[in-house]
């Protein structure tokens, strides 16, 4: 054809290069190691005969504790504080951009104040709180306090949803012959729907990659979720059976990932939001 | 059939924004009555009271004389057609029309007679397996309408029902609209910025501006009688032209004078207008531009002006005159041939014009 | 459109699913009987959903199943429930004990239910254990590091044994340091279970590569310096014989990720022969306060900061995240030649059936999955490791006495029985069946413990060990911890020094002693410490 | 959008009773459909928060005899955190963090893929190589970014540790994180949060309209002036809220770090707090584990998060008027 090749690629490709290798590297290193059988030292091996047997040893107790009795807990945790924060967001965006009363601007720039505030600066007097309560090691009390950590997210996001739904549906619901409430939940909530759906995946997910909370909150290790779990792991006596972590690391990502990436054009588009205004 | 009574009704929005301002009127039943007025005016604010979306912050609301201020709107009979039609847009046409009905709890069969019974009245029988989304904008009015009909309310909203439409079916439907409430005798409040629209339908139209009812009448009067210089300039297209005059009484003649012209009035006139005003008053001369004549020739009473552009629109030909700097427009039917700057005179009949007091922009005559 | 539908109604369903399991896990923060539950949840909650109870009772009976392990239940209508919480080292002990308890119980019409609340391997048990006992939620009967007994005596947690013990026949045979170190200001707050000594673990196959004598014995700690330099000389060879990538001669803990064991394993030894008593303590008993500055500190900081620096010992093994299995690996790996350790190591570490055994001799003895399993597969590796592993004591500065420091677990009951007779009287009782004279020797004699008991000699499984024979010997000339309230802290400075140290961040003995006084000052408060002249040579 | 206002306004008289408690149980009953959102926000979050503050005035501790019989003992734990030289090293060490990590590394490297991606390719293979090349990276990236950070700071320390990914790359025969734990925590730090900064500064150069460029293109602008006084100017707001973002988000990182480095208080503040709720020192009037004056700690930090959401919130109302 005797296109000349552009010279000037070269540099993007090198960019490129060097970004997939930087981003790419512990990630391979943990897929791989996943379904090395043999993976005991950090080195990076590719497995002779890669196996799932890494999965299958995580079905046997270590130290009395089955590991993927955490992936459940992970999940009775996180199932429960998306439903919680779901539908307490789901109540409280109603109200506020259905109505409008005294102290509302106060309270969505106190929203914004929690949702950007460290994890950790409520861990902390959670914990005091918690002991002097008597509430650690208590799942309820776990789900209740994720949920107030994750509620200004969603609610934020709720908030912007249902203000982005006409309100002339319910009014025209309410002269058609609902009640107020009646009519947001006739006629706004199934127009939501989408907008519900994701915000329980995403409050699914933030939980289900929260830390902070189980860590300070969680103190015996068959009630711990998987992300406490990982570090017990870490943590382990005797011999550090590094694709056993490896592997379960990747079933602890793999929801994440997967939600991620079906709620990923919202979230582009709330990330945009952010220039927009 | 019901009558729809405002008492002293009075919407003010926080902090201090007055909506509607001390709002009287009646509507009687079976009446087809319109609130026009430019954008802003308090008219879709007025209708939302009726309907019970908003709550009046002083006075009252009567349907049937019943007091229904705090009602809120399912107790109170009302349908509404909203001016984006409001069309559920996860239910079918279907749904939508037999969802008041369900509300109400109407056993099955009498829905599904009732929806096909106003589906056909509105011709939309076909289309009651869509989703509005699939309709065209005059199928989502009809919708609508049907959605608002089915239950044979007390009273009829609508708030500007037709804008969405282009120009064409806007015409077709507004016959249609009415025909259609004439029929079925629904009082019906029908809210609207198109004075066009207002004047064809109207059995009583009410002028509204900054939140004030400026006048209450049928269409021929409001067209006729204007009562203050807005509703004048507000209604017909194009609208009233405004001069300004001074009223002078010399030497027993009655004149209005302008830039570069003055008018004699007939004497019972001018003696009324003397009676109203006093001996010297400050006054806007309103012809509407269909009660002017163009004379190429002086003629006694006539002002002199000079043509500015001429516009012409087919059967009609709209002139536009300088008089002094203000503009005036003239219809003139069929073609009008006129050089810019042409020198002209205007003259109209004296019983056609329409005077207003300068400051308080009521008609003085 | 439709495609939405699906994943709306979907996303529905799984709310519902969501929210009753919120309902469950509220109900199971209001099945707990506290404050907060009382008062808040209990009035907000039961108030707005009566329905849900039944479901949340169902429910809750089956999260608590699978997230609490409960022992054996017996089921009658309201039995006493006792608790022991205790970590997962002391299974064998307390799990056969249990049932001989539950048997002698309901023989006797006893109507009792022993809850067990087990700590796995990992955590922290002592942390785990202090902050249970500080929140009121710790066990009935709690097994925990004999060093904590004055702080918990001290802060109300335990409950004084005196008036069991004086009836107690068993008594008689705990030795007089293993009474006194579980008594405070003259009341007896627990039994030893287990006991231990410390010393100096070596490889002999390795001493034998580089030309050093075996059996070795240092006679002061220049000769231990003198070894390891020459151990370092041979490195390359070692390394090639041994196909490893990395080898260092000595190890002693430091940092925090060792917490309690970098003191006592490491700095004790170091400490207690530092100088003349009672001048090698960390704490001065005649004028109560904690010594800041001394010989005996600087010696041993001198100590750390010359193997240290000069890299005889490992920097990076005391920062992995789980530095015992770490050291355990790297010594029967043979990166490690000599290492401080605990009596407990010769089974828990490199025993046939420990955590991590010598590959030479699982190999040679054809065990297969790490465990040597059968009788004869034990033996052959119990005189394969001989060959390979010894251990000898740890020497004093110059030479001139032994060293070495026991620390054990005891068994103690919680302060908040004191108003439940009946509750008190079962827990003693199962403290004596846990303490039982063949209870503790199965136990100690599997495990390779030292048995605090005398007459556990008596029983031939642990006469018959000779290892267990051998290190009771250290017994005579051991030592105990300062534990007093507070020690943990000046514990942690020491762990911080020594962590600096082996990061390189200290390369200065005097620094290192100033360092440390600063952080003891800041941690028990300037009136509490004293400053003893040092001699720096 | 008009609402439904005022329901208790004044001047009317007396309606009939039946109606006004229907409109009292459809308007206003409803309003307090947020009162679980208040409560539990209130109750989990404002609360302690509030309690932190009263707590750090006291000596009460996780162990030992605080740990039941604790009193009010002033500011004393205020000025022993402050006069700590862990506490002090850690607050610089936060910063140095944030701003290398977050300000440069990530925003820079996010504007960089950002304006890689949205680049036009040449045509034919070379175009088809760099789209998949594209693509690689921008899915690696937004990885990077949604894994659960326990398990990005296990990876990084496993690539750190001696014998991994580094000795195999770099020769490096030793735990990097341990000997150079701030650089550790860099490198682990963009690696996790480009992904924010690069979708954010996509989305600003899209809202862009092509014109604009054809526009300073036929005015005769070289590329560096077009980026300059076209492109620059018009993604300085998302730059701005990409700032304070990220600012806000690095400084009051926990896990990523926690789990990379571990519990050693000199290096972020967070871990300070944690070291010291859970840790076994503490000044001399608490028992081991002084969660007060961990509290004093916190609340310190917690007026300097404060002061940058403050910020953030001042740009961001700034932004909107100039908008």
């Amino acid at each position: 054809m005797g296109r000349r090749f552009p010279l000037s690629i070269i540099p993007v490709w090198a960019f490129l290069v060097f970004v997939i290798w930087y981003f790419a590297l512990p990630l391979v290193w943990m897929v791989v190691t996943a379904f090395n059988p043999n993976a005991y030292s950090v080195a990076f091996e590719i497995p002779k005969h890669p196996s799932l047997a890494n999965f299958l040893k995580l079905a046997k107790p270590v130290s009395g504790v089955v590991p993927y009795q955490w992936i459940v807990n992970s999940v009775i945790i996180s199932l429960a504080t998306a439903g919680l924060t779901t539908a307490v967001s789901l109540g409280a965006a109603f109200v506020l951009t259905r109505f409008s009363f005294r102290g509302q601007g106060a309270m969505l720039t106190a929203f914004v104040i929690f949702r950007l505030l460290p994890a950790l600066l409520i861990a902390l007097p959670l914990l005091i709180l918690f002991r002097m309560w008597g509430l650690l090691d208590n799942y309820g009390a776990l789900i209740l306090a994720l949920s107030a950590l994750i509620l200004p997210f969603t609610l934020m996001i709720a908030e912007s949803y249902f203000r982005a739904i006409p309100i002339t549906y319910e009014e025209a619901a309410m002269i058609d012959g609902c009640t107020k409430v009646g009519a947001f939940l006739r006629v706004t909530l199934p127009l939501a729907a989408p907008g519900l759906a994701t915000i329980f995946l995403l409050a699914f997910v933030i939980a289900w990659s929260q830390f902070v909370l189980p860590l300070f909150l969680i103190r015996t290790p068959s009630l711990f979720p998987a992300s406490v779990g990982i570090y017990f792991f870490y943590g382990q006596y005797g011999k550090v059976d590094y694709g056993k972590i490896a592997a379960f690391s990747l079933i602890y990502s793999i929801p994440v990932i997967v939600v991620y990436f079906v709620i990923q054009k919202y979230l582009r588009k709330g990330i945009a939001g952010l220039v927009a205004r | 059939m019901s009558t729809v009574r405002l008492e002293n009704v009075t919407k003010i929005f926080p902090p201090n924004v007055v909506a509607v301002n001390n709002a009287n009127f009646k509507v009687e039943k079976g009446e087809f009555f319109v609130l026009l007025g430019p954008s802003g005016c308090g008219k879709t604010t007025t209708l939302r009271m009726i309907a019970g979306l908003e709550r009046p912050t002083y006075g009252k609301i009567y349907i049937n004389e019943q007091d229904v201020t705090d009602l809120p709107p399912r107790l109170r009979d009302v349908a509404m057609v909203f001016q984006t039609w409001a069309l559920y847009p996860h239910m079918k046409v279907y749904d939508n029309i037999a969802f008041p009905l369900r509300l109400r709890k109407v056993p099955r069969s009498e829905i599904d007679r009732k929806v096909r019974e106003v589906a056909k009245l509105l011709r939309i029988d076909d289309l009651l397996d869509r989703y509005p989304k699939q309709l065209s904008g005059g199928q989502q009015q009809r919708v609508a309408l049907a959605r608002a009909l089915v239950r044979s309310p007390r009273v009829w909203l609508m708030d500007e029902p037709l804008s969405n439409l282009d120009a064409l079916l806007r015409v077709q439907m507004r016959a249609e609209l009415k025909r259609l409430q004439k029929e079925l005798k629904i009082t019906t409040i029908y809210v609207t910025h198109d004075q066009v629209e207002a004047m064809s339908m109207a059995d009583r139209i009410a002028v509204m501006n900054k939140g004030r009812i400026l006048q209450i009448a049928p269409p021929k009067e409001i067209y006729e009688k204007p009562r203050t210089k807005f509703v004048g300039g507000f209604v017909g297209t194009p609208p009233m032209n405004f001069i300004p005059v001074t009223f002078v009484v010399e030497n027993d003649k009655y004149l209005l004078k302008g830039e570069g012209f003055s008018i004699e009035l007939p004497k019972e006139l001018g003696e009324y207008l003397r009676e109203k005003v006093g001996d010297r008053a400050e006054l806007d001369l309103g012809v509407r531009p269909e009660h002017i004549r163009i004379s190429t020739s002086e003629e006694p009473n006539a002002i002199p002006a000079t043509v500015y552009i001429v516009e012409p629109l087919g059967t009609e030909t709209i002139v536009n005159v300088k008089v002094g700097e203000t503009l005036v427009k003239i219809k003139v039917i069929g073609e009008a041939l006129f050089e810019p700057s042409t020198r002209v005179w205007l003259v109209f009949d004296i019983n056609k014009i329409h005077l207003f007091d300068t400051k308080t922009e009521e008609a003085v005559i | 459109m439709p495609a939405e539908r699906g994943l709306s109604i979907a996303a529905i369903v799984i709310a519902i699913i969501a929210i009753i399991i919120a309902g469950i896990a509220i109900g199971q923060a209001m099945s707990k009987p506290h404050v907060l539950t009382k008062t808040v949840v209990t009035t907000v909650v039961k108030s707005a959903v009566p329905v849900t109870k039944t479901v949340v009772k169902t429910a809750t009976a089956t999260v608590t199943k699978t997230a609490t392990m409960t022992a054996t239940v017996t089921k009658t209508s309201k039995p006493i429930v006792l608790t022991i919480e205790y970590g997962e080292p002391w299974k064998d002990l307390v799990q056969p004990a249990i049932q001989k308890f539950e048997a002698w119980a309901s023989s006797h019409g006893y109507n009792v239910q022993v809850k067990q609340v087990m700590l796995p391997y990992g955590i922290n048990f002592m942390q785990r254990i202090s902050s249970d006992f500080a929140a009121g939620t710790a066990g009935d009967v709690v097994i925990i590091d004999s060093f904590m007994i004055p702080a918990f005596a001290k802060a109300g947690y335990l409950y004084p044994l005196d008036n069991f013990v004086k009836n107690w026949p068993d008594w008689q045979y705990y030795p007089e340091p293993m009474k006194k170190i579980v008594t405070w200001f003259g009341h007896v707050y627990g039994i030893m279970i287990d006991t231990d000594v410390r010393m100096l673990w070596y490889r002999k196959d390795i001493f034998k590569m580089c030309g050093l004598p075996v059996p070795w014995q240092p006679k002061s700690w220049q000769d231990i310096i003198k070894a390891a330099e020459k151990l370092k000389s041979c490195a390359p060879k070692i390394e090639k014989a041994l196909g490893i990538n990395e080898f260092y001669p000595l190890y002693f803990p430091a940092g925090t990720k060792w917490g309690e064991a970098t003191t006592m394993q490491g700095f004790y030894m170091l400490l207690l022969g530092a100088a003349k008593p009672p001048y090698n303590r960390l704490y001065d008993y005649k004028t109560h306060k904690w010594i800041c500055k001394s010989t005996a500190l600087y010696r041993s900081f001198w100590f750390y900061v010359y193997t240290y620096k000069n890299g005889l010992e490992p920097v990076s093994y005391n920062f992995v995240s789980n530095v015992w299995g770490t050291m355990r690996k790297v010594f029967s790996e043979g990166k490690v030649a000599i290492l401080v350790g605990g009596s407990w190591e010769w089974g828990e570490g490199w025993g046939p059936q420990g955590i991590a055994p010598l590959k030479p001799c699982l190999q040679k003895c054809g065990c297969t999955g790490g465990k040597c399993t059968t009788s004869s597969q034990i033996q052959c590796y119990t005189a394969c490791e001989a060959q390979y592993i010894g251990f000898a004591k740890m020497p004093s500065y110059n030479g001139s006495r032994w060293v070495t420091i026991s620390g054990g677990w005891a068994i103690v009951i919680n302060d908040k029985l004191a108003n439940n007779p009946e509750k008190l009287q079962l827990a003693w009782k199962l403290i004596t069946f846990i303490t039982s004279r063949d209870n503790e020797a199965q136990y100690c004699a599997k495990y390779g413990k030292i048995c605090p008991r005398s007459d556990c000699a008596e029983v031939p499984i642990y006469a018959k060990n000779t290892y267990l024979k051998e290190i009771s010997q250290f017994l005579k000339f051991t030592d105990f911890r300062d534990a007093l309230p507070g020690y943990t802290k000046v514990s942690y400075a020491i762990q911080q020094v020594t962590g600096m140290i082996a990061k390189g961040e200290i390369t200065n003995a005097m620094t290192a002693l100033n360092k440390y006084c600063d952080l003891v000052k800041r941690y028990v408060g300037a009136n509490n410490v004293e400053v003893l002249p040092v001699q720096t040579s | 959008m008009e609402r439904w206002v005022n329901l208790s306004g004044a001047g009317k008289s007396a309606a009939p009773a039946s109606a006004r408690t229907a409109a009292l149980v459809e308007f206003t009953l409803p309003k307090l459909l947020i009162v679980p959102a208040l409560a539990l926000i209130g109750l989990f979050v404002v609360f302690p928060l509030v309690w932190s503050v009263v707590m750090s005035f006291t000596n009460y501790s996780m162990l030992g005899v605080t740990a039941r019989k604790w009193g009010f003992i002033g500011l004393k734990n205020y000025i022993w955190v402050l006069t700590d030289p862990d506490f002090q090293a850690a607050i610089a060490n936060s910063f140095i963090f944030t701003i290398v990590s977050a300000l440069i590394g990530q925003a820079l490297l996010g504007l960089a893929l950002a304006v890689v991606m949205r680049m036009k390719g040449p045509e034919g293979w070379v175009g088809a190589a760099t789209k998949v090349l594209k693509v690689i990276a921008g899915a690696l990236v937004f990885v990077a970014w949604i894994i659960p950070e326990v398990v990005a700071g296990y990876c990084w320390a496993a690539a750190m540790s001696r014998g991994g990914l580094f000795t195999a790359m770099f020769g490096i025969n030793y735990n990097f994180y341990v000997r150079h734990p701030l650089q550790a925590m860099i490198i682990a730090n963009i690696w996790r949060g480009t992904a924010f900064s690069m979708i954010l500064f996509m989305a600003a150069l899209e809202s862009i309209p092509n014109y604009i460029y054809e526009a300073a293109e036929v005015d005769g602008a070289t590329p560096w002036q077009r980026f300059r006084y076209v492109t620059f100017p018009l993604i300085s707001n998302a730059l701005l809220v990409d700032f304070i973002l990220i600012t806000v988000w690095t400084f009051g990182l926990f896990t990523l770090i926690f789990t990379l480095i571990g519990p050693q208080m000199d290096y972020m503040w967070t871990l300070y707090v944690y070291v010291l709720a859970t840790g076994r020192m503490g000044p001399p009037w608490t028992g081991p584990g002084p969660l007060s004056t961990a509290a004093a700690a916190a609340d310190i930090m917690f007026v300097i998060v404060l002061a940058l959401i403050t910020g953030y919130l001042y740009a961001l109302r700034r932004l909107r008027r100039w908008a």
